[in-house]
C-alpha cells in the first residue's frame, strides 16, 4: 500500500498569468508514491490550468517542479520529454487525435515515443480498450463515439504509457454511472499498484471514497486541504464543506419530506 | 471593326476634329524585334516599320496607332479585328498568305549565324561538326535547318528560343555555338554584344511584307499605293541609314 | 489547311513527344514541391526564431518574383556564377522550388486550423516536438490543406511549359513551334487544351481519390 | 555594368507604369475571384448532388484550361461572338477573376471542411437556416483559416497577368520584354521586373499577414507564429 | 404547474443507423408542456443521437416527430427552421462557435434568426450570461474559457431563444457542485414557467429532484420508463435501479464502516 516517505512529485510556488489575470498564485503541492489526492473547486478555479502546468503543457510564470527528486527543466528538451512521459494525463476535453481511430490513439504514443513495433503497440492499445469497455469500437473515429465512449479512449491512452504520475482532468464527466463505477475500480486498482495520482474532479464521492487528501482550490489558490473526514464533516465550517452542500439544499426543498438518508449528500457531492 | 478604330481616333488626335472624317487604323507591332519594331526610351513603339507606316499614313490621309502585342496573339488578334494591319518584320510565307492579304514586298532578309566574336569556326563545322545550334522557335529558319538537317545528313542540336536576343544570350554563355537569326536584328545585336555575324548558311532569302485581313481591301491598297511612294521617296534611305539596315 | 491529316501527322506525334516531355517535368517537381512545402511550412510555423525567418524568406521570395524570372537565373543567371545546368535540371529545380514556397503556405493555412489541444496531447504523452509535428500534426494539416495544394499541383501542370523558354520543348513548346508556323492557332491551341484538360483531369481525379481515402469522419463531407 | 543600370534606370518609368495595368489587373482579377470563390466552395461543401457537380465541372474547366487558352478563346471568340466589345484590360479581368474562382473556391473549400461538423449542427439547432448558418458562422471561420492560401493566389495572379499581354495589355513584364530586345541587357532587366514583382507581393502578402494576426482567433490554434 | 393534457412534443418510431450500426430503434415519446423527462443509460446507449434526431440535426432514417400536433417536415425548410427555433439545444460537447466571444455566441442567433438589433442582442446576452454566473467572462473567446464555462454559455446561448422545447445534453457534466445547484435552480423555474424539456444525464439526484418521469435507454432503445420513485425504488428490481446502484457499491466496499446516511446513494446516482 501507499509508501509516504518518498515525493514522487513536488511542485512549488506555480504562478501563471493568461490574458492579463492571475490564474494561478503560488500554487505548492506534494505528491507521494501512490497516493491519490483529489483537487475541487468552483468551475474556473484554476484546475485545468494547474494540472497542464504541472505537465509543463502551460509554462508557468514561476515555480518549481521536481520527479523523484530531479528537478525538471523546461530547456532541457530531452529531460521535458522524458519527464512527460512518466507524467500521465487525462484531460477535461479528451482531445483525442481526430485522424486517427481509436485504436490508433492510444497505440501512436507507444509506437513512437516508446518505440514498439505495430503489432505490440496494437495489442497493448486493444487490451486497455478491453480495460474501458471499448474493445468493440476500437475501429471508429473520435467523431464517430459517443461523449463517454471519447472519455475512456482518453483514460485508455493514458494508461497505455504506464506513468508513474497519472494527472486525471474530471475523467468521469461525461460517464454513466456504471462506468463511473468501473473507471473507479480501475483508479482504485492503479492506487494499490502504487500509482501516484491528483485528480481534479466535480464529483465528490470520488473524495469521499478514495482520497487521502482533498485539494481546495478556488482563485487559483489552494485555499483548504485536508482528509475527506476533516473537510467535509458536517459542521466542519469549511469553504469546502459549504461548496459541497449546496446542491444538497436544492435537492431538499424539492422533496422536503424525502428521508436524508436517501437522497443524502445527494448529485456530485 | 468600326468602333474601336472610332475610339483609337479620338484617343490619338483629340486635339484635330476637322480630322474626325479621317480613316484611324491600328497597327500590330511586335515589340521585341529591333531594329523594325520596339518601344523606344521613352515608352512609345518606334523602329523602322513604326516610322514607315507614320509617313505612309501621312501621305495617304489616314491615322494610325501602334500597338505592341504578343507575336503568338498578333494574327489572332488582326483576324478579330482587334488590329487593322500588321506592319512589323512579317515574312511573307505561303502559311500566313493562306489566312492574311501581303502587301508587296519591302525589305530582304537574310538568315545569318551568330557566334561569339572570339570563335574561330566555319560555317561548315556549324553544319557538320556536331554543334549546338539556337533559333527562335516558330521562325522560318528554324523549320529550314531542322528539314535540311534530316534530308542532308547535318549533325547539329537545335535548340529553340523565345527570341532572338534569347539565343544570343545564351551565344554569349557559351551555352550553344551559335544562333540562326534574321541579319537585321543580328546586326543590331553585334553593336550590343560581344559576337560577330558568321554569314549565311543557305537559306533562300525572304521578303518582309504588311499583312491585312482578306476582306479589307481598301486598306491593302492604300499600303501598297503608299509603299510605293515611301520607296521612291530619298526618306526611305534616309530611314535605312537611321536604323543600321543600310 | 485539312484538320485531319494535319492533326495525326503533326499534332499528335509532335505532341506526344511534348507530353512525354512534360511528365517527365512535372513527377519530379511535383514530389520535390510537396516535400519543400511540408518542410518550410512547418519551419514557418513552428521552427525557432532563425528558421522561421529563413524560411519565411524563402516562401517571400520565390512566390515574390515570376516563374519565368527565376528559371532565366537558374539558367541563364547561374552560368555567370560558373554554374551550368541543363535546361531539364534548370526546369525541375525552378519548378520545385517554387512549387515548395507556396505549398509551405497552404500547409500553414492548415497548420492555422489545428486545435491546440491536439498539440497538448501529444505532448503529454511524451512526444518530442518534432514527433508530435510529424505523427499529429502534420497529417492532420496536410489533410487540411490538401485541396489548395492540389491547387499547386494543377498550376504546376500548367506552368510546366514554361521550360521551352529555357529552350527544354514539351507539350506547349511543341505546340507553339507548329502554331506559329502554320498559324492554326485554334486548332492547335484546342488540340494542346485538350491535352492539358487530360493532364489536369487526371490530376483532379488522383487528388479527389486521395482527399476520399485521407477523409476523417466529422470533417469535411456530410 | 554601367550599361546595364543605364538600362534599368532608364526603363524604371516605362516598367513603374505597367506596374500599374499589373495591379489594376489583379485587383479586378482578385476581387471576382473572391465573389465568385465562396459560392463555388460553398457548393461543393453543401450542395446538392447538383449543384455540387456543377460547381465541380466548373473548377475542373477553367482549372483544366491554360489561361491563354481562356484568354484565346474568350477575347478572340466568345466575347466577339456575341458582340461584347471589351477592351484588353477588361477582358483579361474577367477571364483571369474566373480563372481564379476556381483555384480559390479550392482553398475555401480546404478551410470550410477543416471545421468540425459541431458548429454546424449547433448554429442550425439554434434556428438558423443554412444560409445564415454559412455566412455568419462556417464563413467567418473558413476565411480566416484560408487567408495564406489566398496569399498564394494573390502572388499567381500578380505573376499570371503578364499573360494578357496576348491581348496586347502591356504590363511590367511584357514591356521588360521589349526593353530588353532593344537593349540586350535581358538579365538586369528580368531582374529589375523581379524585384517590382517582389515589391508587389510583400506589400499583398504582408498586408493579408496582417490582417491574418489581425483576426486570429485567441487560444485556438497550435500555431501563433 | 405542469398542464399534461397537451402534448407539446411528439415523436414516433424513431429510428436511425450509423455506419451499418443500429443506434436507435424505433423510439417513442411524448412531452407534454411544463414537462421535464430525464433520459439515462449506458454510454453509447443512443442518448445523445436521439436528442438530435428529435431536433433533426441528425436526419432519422424511420419515424414522425410533432410539434403541438403539427408535424414537422424536413423537406418544408421553412417549418424546419421555425420548429429548430422553438427546439433549443444544450450539446453535450458544447459545440461553441469558436470564432465569436462568449457574449457573441449567445448574442448572435438572436441578432441572425431573430433579426434584433445588435444593442438588443447584446443586452439580452448579457443578461442570459450573467443568469449563468458570467458575465465577466463575456468577453474571452471559447478556447479561453474553462470547461465548466463553456458549458454554462452554452446553456446561456440555448436559453437566450426562448425555446418551447429545450433538449439537454448533460448540461452539467463539467460543472461544479454549486452550480449545478444554480443550474437546477434555472431548470426548475424554467419548468414552473412552463417549459417543456428532455435531458440526457448521469446525474441521477436530477432525475429524483426535478424529473416526473425517467426513460431508460439502452442499445438504442427505451427499455424502461417510469417515475423516479417507481424505478429507483430499493429493490424494485428494474434495470434502471440495477444500473444506478453501481457506484454505491465501490463506494460502499471502501468505507464499509461509514454511515450509508452519509455516502449514500453517492456519486451520480
Ligand atoms: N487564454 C486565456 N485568457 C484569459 N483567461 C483564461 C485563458 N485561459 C484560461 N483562462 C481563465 O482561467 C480560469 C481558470 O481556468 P481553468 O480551466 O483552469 O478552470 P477550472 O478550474 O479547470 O474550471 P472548470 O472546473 O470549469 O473546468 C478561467 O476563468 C478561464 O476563463
Ligand atoms: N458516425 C457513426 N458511425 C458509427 N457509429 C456511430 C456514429 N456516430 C455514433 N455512433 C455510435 O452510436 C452510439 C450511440 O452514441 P450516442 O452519442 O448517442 O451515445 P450516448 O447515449 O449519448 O452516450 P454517452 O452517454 O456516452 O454520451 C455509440 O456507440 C457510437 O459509437
Ligand atoms: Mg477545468
Ligand atoms: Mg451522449
Amino acid at each position: 500500500m501507499p509508501d509516504t516517505t518518498q515525493p514522487v512529485l513536488r511542485i512549488e510556488g506555480i504562478s501563471k498569468s493568461l490574458g492579463g489575470k492571475q490564474i494561478l498564485d503560488s500554487v505548492s503541492l506534494t505528491l507521494h508514491k501512490g497516493e491519490l489526492k483529489v483537487l475541487i473547486g468552483p468551475s474556473g478555479g484554476g484546475k485545468s490550468t494547474l494540472l497542464q502546468c504541472i505537465n509543463l503543457l502551460i509554462q508557468p510564470d514561476q515555480g518549481r517542479i521536481w520527479l523523484d527528486s530531479e528537478e525538471v527543466h523546461v530547456s532541457r528538451k530531452r529531460d521535458l520529454y522524458s519527464f512527460r512521459q512518466q507524467v500521465g494525463m487525462i484531460f477535461q476535453d479528451f482531445n483525442l487525435f481526430d485522424h486517427l481511430r481509436a485504436a490508433d490513439n492510444v497505440a501512436i504514443a507507444l509506437r513512437k515515443v516508446r518505440g514498439w513495433s505495430r503489432r505490440q503497440a496494437t495489442e497493448r492499445a486493444m487490451a486497455e480498450l478491453e480495460r474501458v469497455g471499448l474493445a468493440d469500437k476500437a475501429e471508429l473515429y473520435p467523431a464517430e463515439l459517443s461523449g463517454g465512449q471519447k472519455q475512456r479512449v482518453s483514460i485508455a491512452r493514458a494508461l497505455a504509457m504506464d506513468p508513474k504520475v497519472l494527472l486525471l482532468d474530471e475523467p468521469t464527466s461525461a460517464l454513466d454511472p456504471e462506468l463511473v463505477g468501473e473507471v473507479l475500480e480501475v483508479i482504485r486498482n492503479l492506487a494499490a499498484g502504487g500509482m501516484t495520482m491528483l485528480m481534479a474532479t466535480h464529483q465528490m464521492s470520488f473524495a469521499r471514497a478514495l482520497a487521502k487528501e482533498i485539494l481546495f482550490m478556488e482563485g487559483g489558490r489552494l485555499i483548504e486541504q485536508g482528509s475527506p473526514a476533516k473537510l467535509l464533516a458536517p459542521g466542519a465550517g469549511t469553504r469546502t464543506q459549504s461548496f459541497c452542500t449546496r446542491l444538497w439544499d436544492v435537492s431538499e426543498r424539492e422533496h422536503p419530506a424525502a428521508p436524508a438518508g436517501e437522497i443524502g449528500p445527494a448529485g456530485t457531492c | 471593326g468600326e468602333a474601336p478604330q472610332e475610339k483609337k481616333a479620338e484617343e490619338a488626335a483629340p486635339a484635330a476634329p476637322a480630322q474626325a472624317e479621317a480613316k484611324s487604323y491600328i497597327n500590330g507591332i511586335d515589340a521585341n524585334f529591333p531594329p523594325f519594331a520596339f518601344v523606344d526610351e521613352s515608352g512609345k513603339p518606334s523602329g523602322f516599320d513604326v516610322e514607315s507606316v507614320n509617313w505612309i499614313a501621312e501621305k495617304m490621309g489616314f491615322k494610325v496607332t501602334h500597338q505592341p502585342i504578343d507575336w503568338d496573339g498578333i494574327i489572332p488578334a488582326l483576324l478579330s479585328n482587334k488590329i487593322d494591319f500588321i506592319a512589323s518584320g512579317m515574312s511573307i510565307t505561303e502559311e500566313r498568305a493562306q489566312k492574311v492579304n501581303f502587301s508587296m514586298p519591302y525589305w530582304i532578309i537574310k538568315q545569318v549565324f551568330v557566334t561569339k566574336a572570339d570563335a574561330a569556326l566555319s560555317l561548315d563545322d556549324m553544319l557538320k561538326g556536331k554543334k549546338t545550334l539556337g533559333v527562335q522557335r516558330g521562325t522560318s529558319e528554324a523549320e529550314w535547318l531542322k528539314e535540311k538537317a534530316a534530308a542532308e545528313g547535318w549533325n547539329f542540336e537545335l535548340r529553340y528560343y523565345d527570341s532572338a536576343p534569347l539565343a544570343v544570350e545564351d551565344v554569349v554563355n557559351g551555352r550553344i555555338d551559335a544562333a540562326a537569326m534574321d541579319d537585321a536584328p543580328a546586326k543590331d545585336a553585334t553593336a550590343k554584344k560581344p559576337v560577330k555575324i558568321l554569314g549565311t548558311f543557305g537559306m533562300k532569302e525572304e521578303e518582309f511584307g504588311y499583312a491585312t485581313r482578306k476582306e479589307d481591301a481598301e486598306l491593302l491598297a492604300k499600303l501598297n499605293e503608299g509603299l510605293k511612294l515611301l520607296m521612291a521617296d530619298p526618306y526611305w534611305e534616309e530611314l535605312q541609314v537611321k536604323y543600321g539596315l543600310k | 489547311m485539312e484538320f485531319a491529316p494535319f492533326l495525326t501527322e503533326q499534332i499528335i506525334p509532335a505532341f506526344n513527344r511534348g507530353l512525354g516531355n512534360s511528365m517527365l517535368l512535372i513527377v519530379p517537381s511535383a514530389i520535390m514541391g510537396v516535400v519543400l512545402g511540408i518542410l518550410a511550412g512547418t519551419a514557418r510555423a513552428f521552427g525557432g526564431p532563425v528558421l522561421s525567418r529563413l524560411a519565411a524568406w524563402y516562401a517571400a521570395l520565390f512566390r515574390g518574383t515570376p516563374l519565368v524570372a527565376q528559371l532565366f537565373i537558374w539558367y541563364f543567371g547561374l552560368p555567370n556564377l560558373g554554374i551550368y545546368l541543363s535546361a531539364y535540371w534548370a526546369s525541375v529545380i525552378g519548378f520545385g522550388m517554387c512549387s515548395g514556397a507556396y505549398h509551405s503556405e497552404y500547409i500553414r493555412g492548415g497548420l492555422l486550423s489545428i486545435r491546440r489541444g491536439q498539440l497538448l496531447a501529444a505532448q503529454s504523452l511524451g512526444f518530442s516536438t518534432a514527433s508530435t509535428l510529424r505523427s499529429i500534426i502534420i497529417p492532420q494539416a496536410f489533410r487540411r490543406a490538401l485541396p489548395g495544394c492540389g491547387n499547386e499541383i494543377i498550376y504546376l501542370i500548367k506552368y510546366s511549359s514554361l521550360a521551352y523558354i529555357i529552350t527544354f520543348i514539351e507539350l506547349t513548346g511543341e505546340a507553339k513551334i507548329l502554331a506559329t508556323r502554320y498559324f492554326e492557332f485554334t486548332e492547335v491551341f484546342l488540340v494542346v487544351g485538350a491535352y492539358y484538360l487530360a493532364l489536369v483531369s487526371l490530376a483532379t481525379w488522383g487528388l479527389r481519390v486521395l482527399e476520399r481515402r485521407l477523409h476523417i469522419p466529422g470533417f469535411g463531407r456530410t | 555594368m554601367p550599361d546595364s543600370i543605364e538600362a534599368i534606370i532608364q526603363a524604371l518609368p516605362y516598367l513603374l507604369e505597367g506596374s500599374l495595368t499589373t495591379a489594376g489587373i489583379v485587383i479586378g482579377a482578385m476581387i471576382l475571384g473572391l465573389s465568385f470563390g465562396v459560392p463555388l466552395a460553398v457548393a461543393q461543401a453543401y450542395g446538392g448532388s447538383v449543384t455540387r457537380r456543377l460547381a465541380n465541372i466548373y473548377v475542373w474547366f477553367f482549372r483544366g484550361v491554360p489561361v491563354l487558352v481562356l484568354l484565346f478563346l474568350f477575347y478572340f471568340g466568345l466575347f466577339n461572338l456575341i458582340g461584347l466589345n471589351l477592351s484588353a484590360f477588361t477582358s483579361a479581368i474577367i477571364v483571369l477573376g474566373l480563372t481564379s474562382a476556381a483555384y480559390q473556391s479550392q482553398i475555401f473549400r480546404g478551410a470550410i471542411q477543416s471545421l468540425p461538423h459541431g458548429q454546424l449542427k449547433a448554429a442550425k439547432a439554434l434556428g438558423m437556416n443554412e444560409f445564415t448558418a454559412i455566412t455568419s458562422i462556417i464563413l467567418p471561420q473558413a476565411l480566416r483559416l484560408s487567408i495564406p492560401g489566398w496569399s498564394n493566389e494573390y502572388s499567381i495572379i500578380l505573376k499570371d497577368s503578364a499573360v494578357a499581354f496576348v491581348l496586347g495589355t502591356a504590363e511590367i513584364m511584357a514591356r521588360t520584354h521589349f526593353v530588353a530586345s532593344r537593349t540586350y541587357e535581358h538579365l538586369p532587366l528580368y531582374m529589375t521586373a523581379a524585384v517590382l514583382y517582389f515589391i508587389l507581393t510583400w506589400f499583398g502578402v504582408r498586408a493579408l499577414l496582417h490582417l491574418e494576426r489581425k483576426v486570429r482567433i485567441p487560444g485556438y490554434a497550435v500555431h501563433q507564429g
